[in-house]
């Protein structure tokens, strides 16, 4: 299970069985250009890995105004 | 994944132009970018005084941040609507970037001058956002003449413009598209107007903005419907997601070989400028839109009994 | 959902117009619009000799089957291209619909001069898709001329419009931006054409192919790389859906305000037009196109020793 | 249970739990003006209800020219 921080929502969620950002990406309904995919104040690439107890913040790009 | 120009763990990756970067060579390529569409579009050189509107957003803090480390004699002007706690929190995160990269700001606050937007919204029928829009441009191209600044630069970035573009494209408005571009000159009452990050999407301005720990104000405004052009901008993105690159190739095309045939038929059937009656500023009617609006509002503020 | 005229059952509904009708009052709906795309765009009158282009597809059939109800002058075209199975199998359903609602019809095989399809693929470089429709408007354009129409008409919708000039402005492609539209009139060397079906949606031609039980040619040409402008059709469709109407406005905008900046830029740049050497069609180069496919065709076939 | 055939790809499928075109369409991933839905010969459209054992013909539209 990794735990994930949605920004700009400020939302909370947990999600299973994902194994890499695209997959988390993937899950969220966003194309890689569409959101930052940080873990531990990093900016990872979508072909990283990701492991069970990860903390990640996934904020989308698409400006507000 | 490895940075295509150093090998080290990439952090960025940039399906547009098939390459991924690490932080340090990231940078490299942003700056290039910016320098390239500096350089292309002659939009100024180093002895020029540069006016950047400032929102608060990423977009404008990343292009004052990028301009000044490029060397450029920047000043920010941040615009203050009014508009309860989100005004406040906008300015109060412009107000601490440019204290912390030490970079001038001018603020101009829109009720000083009769133009508080809770007002414009309460006693003025056209919708908010596009009075507040034309108040904005208004007072960014007024202060950077009155200041003799000589040009005026904005945020927008590749998403946007393309977004703009495809919206003026769907409409077939001759006038915005003879009229729309990153660099438009100085022309009588206007100061010139460059957008030095059009080359650069909006991901990669939000990737630069994380790296360089720019705290952005990301708040939508309450009076917003919804991000502007967000419908164009997915369908846009769905485009790009298919073919990388054609973004880029749609707005570059466009102002190739698009803008020139709105210019030629602009030039034969435009509508002539001429002063404002009221503040000089250049319009195609008597009266300009904004001086309109300010005095509508006066005028209902006083009925109200709001105005002595 | 009830007919929005006559309250019957409905069986088509039109997001776009906001409507919904009975099998009666959609036909009338759907000649209507034929009607005003024939007045509008001044296509023919009453006493015109017309040529309908017949692929065998839902869209051509349908056309040639209203025109003649509408009392028109018409007589079908089909091009037999000889790709195996899948022309024979075209002109078998083409033959079928004419002699059932006993409509004139001229077939010509290309094979016959010189310029049969599997040659085209075999034995010349460029994508055989490319060189077919060369082919395929050229002999259109040359029967309705030697055979003296006065106008050529094919079945294109508005959903293949839409989607032609969306690509075509997504590459800012001034030429063909200055030279689309529903009807394009006579010039040296070319027949008037016309696209009497542009204001109907692809969906709506295939309801009144389906309800007049028009048996169509709907398998895909063994050498299509799938169907074109396909993305572009899904593009346009989800922003139809968002916004019904928009791909209407979308091409009706184009034509007021759009084509003439590209007419204007054309005329200060455009290429001259001069007759082929060979067959005299107009073409800016000595040689057109088509002459130059055969040429090269014929030469490639004596070189493998299939033509004496 | 309903029986579906799809053209132009001549591939029949069956389908649980559809009850109106709409329904129908919303599970093939088609959008209402991408298809003609048919039963016994008569066009129907989105709103119409669809009943257990139905023989419904699905034919999309853009042309594969």
């Amino acid at each position: 299970m990794i735990h994930v921080r949605l920004e700009p929502e400020a939302k909370d969620i947990e999600l299973h069985r994902i194994k890499t950002v695209l997959g988390l990406l993937n899950r969220l309904e966003l194309r890689p250009t569409m959101a930052l995919v940080v873990r531990d104040g990093c900016l990872l690439t979508p072909d990283r890995r990701l492991y069970n107890n990860d903390h990640v913040l996934v904020r989308t790009v698409t400006s507000a105004g | 994944m490895k940075c295509k120009r150093c090998k080290a763990q990439a952090v960025v990756a940039l399906p547009s132009h098939n390459t991924a970067f690490c932080e340090e060579c990231f940078y490299l390529f942003f700056t290039r970018q910016v320098e390239t569409a500096i350089r292309r579009q002659k939009m100024f050189g180093p002895d020029d005084r540069i006016l950047v509107a400032l929102s608060g957003g990423k977009d404008s803090l990343t292009l004052m941040l990028e301009l000044a480390l490029q060397g450029y004699d920047v000043t920010g002007l941040h615009i203050d609507l009014g508009i309860g706690e989100s005004s406040i929190q906008a300015r109060a995160k412009v107000e601490a970037f440019c204290r912390k990269h030490s970079l001038n700001l001018r603020v101009l606050e829109t009720a000083s001058v009769g133009l508080a937007m809770p007002d414009v919204k309460k006693y003025i029928k056209r919708p908010v956002c596009s009075v507040c829009g034309k108040v904005k441009r208004y007072y960014f191209n007024k202060v950077a003449r009155e200041e003799g600044f000589d040009v005026l630069a904005t945020g927008h970035n590749l998403d946007d413009e393309a977004a703009r573009l495809f919206a003026n494209t769907l409409r077939w408005d001759a006038a915005y598209l003879s009229d729309q571009g990153p660099s438009l000159p100085a022309a009588e009452g206007f100061v010139r107007k460059v957008k030095p990050l059009y080359r650069l999407t909006e991901f990669e301005t939000a990737n630069y903005a994380f790296l360089k720990g720019i705290e952005i104000h990301s708040a939508p405004c309450p009076y917003s419907q919804g991000a502007s052009f967000t419908n164009h901008k997915q369908l846009l993105g769905e485009l790009e997601h298919r073919s990388p690159g054609s973004k880029f190739a749609f707005y570059d095309g466009f102002l190739r070989n698009g803008r020139p045939a709105f210019q030629l038929l602009e030039e034969e059937q435009g509508d002539e400028l001429a002063p404002c009656r009221e503040c000089g500023s250049p319009t195609s009617t008597e009266l300009c839109g904004v001086c309109r609006v300010r005095m509508a509002l006066s005028e209902k503020k006083r009925e109200a009994g709001e105005l002595a």
